[in-house]
């Protein structure tokens, strides 16, 4: 796999790893099946996100989009961190290699399940920002490839 | 990549070419050009020279050099064998045994086989990746042309009650073939004792170059061809013979033949060396396959509660050059289909490591790596969720 | 062997390494011995010097490299080129069109498949060895699903109208492959324009070692795998890649692209000197082949009233070394298949002679082996009764 | 193909190549179709093989055979040469490649031809000799191998 400098230096040295013990919201994705789970914690303070912090059983990608992503949206609203996408955070990386996309879905939808519990929680969710969510829906991680 | 000491533990991947088998290979790859069908002194001096060639693979496993078939890696050897069986033996029956933990070359030939009619019957094995032989004997069916099962698993290293099973065909009468790839040049492999009719090789597995093989053909063995064309291989394989890697292939059988006491000694020693201080050093680590039954070189660890691929770059990174699940599918997203098959759960079987020592490898490596494994296991359990559930969970 | 001076004519059959060749192999067998499937570092490097060799190859043919499936020789390719569509297709028909001159590799590949219920419509040349594209477009039926006609004839040298018959085939939705194990390397092939699916290549034709083609797959063409294992070649080709060997293949196929039209002049300039003298020093004799649709290497005569073996002893004695028929099926009884196609009675096709120059060949040879012709002739129809009975009748 | 040197010698400087004009008998087999035609003239005189002369179309150890057959009648009487093999052509080459040992077989052919013919003209053939000449009967040359 040729990883890119950015993608190894953020896997070699993951920012934001951790829990939050006080966490406004937290969201876990995907399963040991896949080989890939991620657990993001967000500290939310008026509309802010304050801090961010993961942890991820996963390969070299998805630690380092782990790492990326929670980077990105800190100090963020939450209009701007639900724009957040897999594509962004790949990019930021400087590319992942093509096998490896599906990873960087992993860290947006890891984002969008903590914010999810929070609109929930605070009564946020409606009928015009319900559909930011739609990705939660359908199970990300399937990789729907023909195994043989 | 950093400038550290590259110390390369992945042996059962593949292995550089020895000098002494480059020696012999480099006159033949300038000079010796000739092709073996050729009727003049030059085509016949290559011929004489790919004989003698023959003769040395059938000593090294004392079979008859008429039943040596050579081939462009052990792939080519696997889908001969089972495609070739199987269209030999069409009318008698369509049913296949295998196992589970058989490497991708026998498992896709096998379902390549499924598509067109054939039945396969894959094999459990136990959480040591054994196959059970009266597992065999109670698979055999009437339509039963074939049973394959390997000698040694490239993953876990497990190797096979071979001469049990072969028995067990005989019986009943069915052919039996077995990958040799990893065991050949490993472990001895007496085929005027072993009840075996079709054995496949390849030799970079054992110092030879990547892309030669050969095929071990027991005579009166009914089996079709595979790669039809001209009268080479006695008209059972066309294609102009690669002179050059075969001679390779015959001296590293040879030196590994004539070397494999010694070196089985040294490299159980670091095996067992590696083994032991792993699990004393990692907790929640397990050894993968069979504890004495396995490959002299083999380590397989699952390390729970991180992946492989994580395990795989930070080793990298500090020099070890070692191998999650087999090479050919570590582009790849699944699990190793061995681990599954002994029974891991997945986030186990993406956890593996495997560790196979060749003639590079040295005793004082085994301390960095067992140093390097416990700061790389420590450092992704901490990110891991798992863990972190885990010691929750255990508080 | 005598110790006259060696002069190699039969390139056809096949070529030495060139050193420039074996230059870029070398440090590859020596150091860089990774697995390209390998996860780190060393396989990574061999996986990107595995990519270089696909886009040489690639630009070679003007293809893309996603196009170019490496494989362990020419009779590979063709197997996997008509096995691999004949697979792919069989729902949509069982019916193969080739011709009666193609190298074993493709007869017996069919043959192979008429074994399986598919049937094969063998075309028939004409004098010169060539296939008339309207009897490819009238031998057409809606159960056809491949057509598999050579570039270039191995024996006779004749150069098929490609381009033409390609054109039928995109007509009428069939797939069409070409065997240009000959053609490669020796003329041009743009694959941007020309109308061919699948494109069979082997290395030691132009200056690469034996024991490693390609094979041409455009994007889209449905067609199964053939050698079934690991995920290597875009998973349509198991085995570990043979590193060394590619590497070689691309830089002699590099090589033989920017020399063409020099060598091509050279070569012609032989073949043509060599056909004009022999033809003109020796009675009844004919040149087998389209006299200039033929490849810019190939001589091939028939010499009436003798036996080809026996002229071939006496030229290897006398230091030349040639074929007669292919070199695949010159231990065997049979008279050259392609020379029976093209029409010659049985005695003419067993009294032929294949000269294929390359790059050693020097115009001074040509002479000497005029002269050697000359008296091999003459003595071996002292000795043939039919060159007596022939007398006998025009007296 | 791997010559022996007396295969190779009898080849290059074949015996008794030619014809005999007032042959006693002559005997010709082989075919054009399989890649070898022999033709044997000999000279009898008194129940002895005085002069034996041939002529070969094929491949090298056609000729070899043909040159060593007609070497080891020469002088012998009838009887004795009837008892000519095909294996003891090939001996005397010191062996044949096992491929060409159809071509021995052409050789012992010829000779018994040639004898027969004889035998026919000068009314020698009766039952207890005809049978040395049954391997004229079936073509020798018909291979029998499955060609592909
Ligand atoms: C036209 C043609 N096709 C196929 C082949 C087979 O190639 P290889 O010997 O590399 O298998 C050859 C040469 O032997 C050939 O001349
Ligand atoms: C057990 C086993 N079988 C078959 C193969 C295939 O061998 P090759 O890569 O030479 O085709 C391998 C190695 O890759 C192997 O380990």
């Amino acid at each position: 796999m040729e990883y890119s400098d950015k993608v190894m230096d953020h896997f070699m040295n993951p920012r934001n790893v951790g829990e939050i013990t006080d966490a406004s919201a937290s969201g876990m994705v995907g399963n040991a099946k896949c080989g890939d789970i991620m657990k993001v914690d967000l500290k939310i303070e008026n509309g802010i996100i304050v801090d961010a912090k993961f942890k991820t059983f996963g390969c070299g990608s998805a630690i380092a989009t782990s790492s990326m992503a929670t980077e990105m949206i800190k100090g963020k609203t939450l209009d701007e961190a639900l724009e957040l996408t897999n594509k962004a955070v790949a990019e930021a990386l400087d590319g992942l290699p093509p096998i490896k996309m599906h990873c960087s879905l992993l860290a947006e939808q890891a984002v969008k399940a903590a914010l999810k519990q929070y609109y929930d929680k605070n009564g946020l969710m409606n009928e015009s920002n319900k559909h930011l969510f739609d990705m939660l829906e359908d199970d990300a991680h399937d990789h729907g490839e023909d195994q043989h | 990549m950093s400038t550290v000491k590259r110390v390369y533990l992945d042996h059962a991947a593949t292995t550089p070419v020895r000098p002494e088998v480059l020696d012999v290979m480099l006159p033949i790859l300038k000079d010796q050009f000739g092709n073996p069908s050729s009727f003049y002194h030059r085509g016949q001096v290559a011929k004489k020279i790919l004989e003698e060639a023959r003769e040395t693979v059938a000593n090294c496993l004392n079979a008859h050099a008429s039943e040596i078939y050579f081939t462009s890696c052990g792939t080519e050897s696997d889908n001969w064998a089972i495609k070739g069986v199987a269209k030999a033996l069409e009318k008698k029956g369509k049913h296949i045994i295998t196992s589970k933990i058989e490497h991708h070359a026998v498992l896709h030939a096998c379902e390549a086989l499924a598509g067109q009619g054939y039945e396969i019957t894959y094999l459990d094995v136990d959480g040591d990746g054994l196959v059970d032989p009266e597992a065999v004997r109670a698979a055999i069916r009437p339509d039963t042309i074939l049973v394959t099962i390997m000698m040694a698993n490239n993953e876990i290293g497990t190797i096979q009650p071979i001469e049990k099973i072969g028995q067990i065909c005989r019986e009943n009468k069915i052919i039996f073939h077995t990958d040799a790839v990893q065991a050949a040049g490993a472990i001895p492999i007496d085929l005027s004792q072993l009840p075996v009719d079709l054995l496949s090789i390849s030799g970079h597995k054992f110092y030879a170059p990547k892309g030669v093989g050969a095929l071990y053909i027991r005579k009166g063995v009914r089996i079709a061809t595979f790669m039809d064309g001209g009268a080479q291989e006695r008209n059972r394989r066309g294609g102009t013979e690669n002179v050059p890697y075969i001679v390779g292939f015959a001296k590293a059988f040879e030196l590994a033949m004539a070397e494999m006491a010694e070196s089985t000694t040294a490299l159980q020693a670091l095996r067992d060396d590696l083994i032991e201080k792993v699990l004393k050093a990692v907790p929640y680590t397990r050894l993968n396959g069979h504890r004495t039954l396995r490959l002299p070189n083999n380590a397989n660890f699952s390390f729970e509660f991180i992946e492989g691929e994580s395990i795989l770059i930070m080793l990298d990174y500090m020099g070890f050059e070692c191998s999650s699940g087999s090479a050919c599918t570590s582009g790849s997203l699944d699990p190793s289909h061995v681990l599954l098959a002994i029974g891991l759960p997945h986030e186990k079987a993406h956890g593996s490591l495997r560790v196979t020592f060749g003639k590079s490898s040295e005793a004082e490596d085994i301390d960095r790596m067992v140093d390097a494994l416990v700061k790389i296991v420590a450092r992704l359990r901490e990110i891991s969720p798992l863990w972190e559930a885990f010691l929750k969970e255990n508080k």
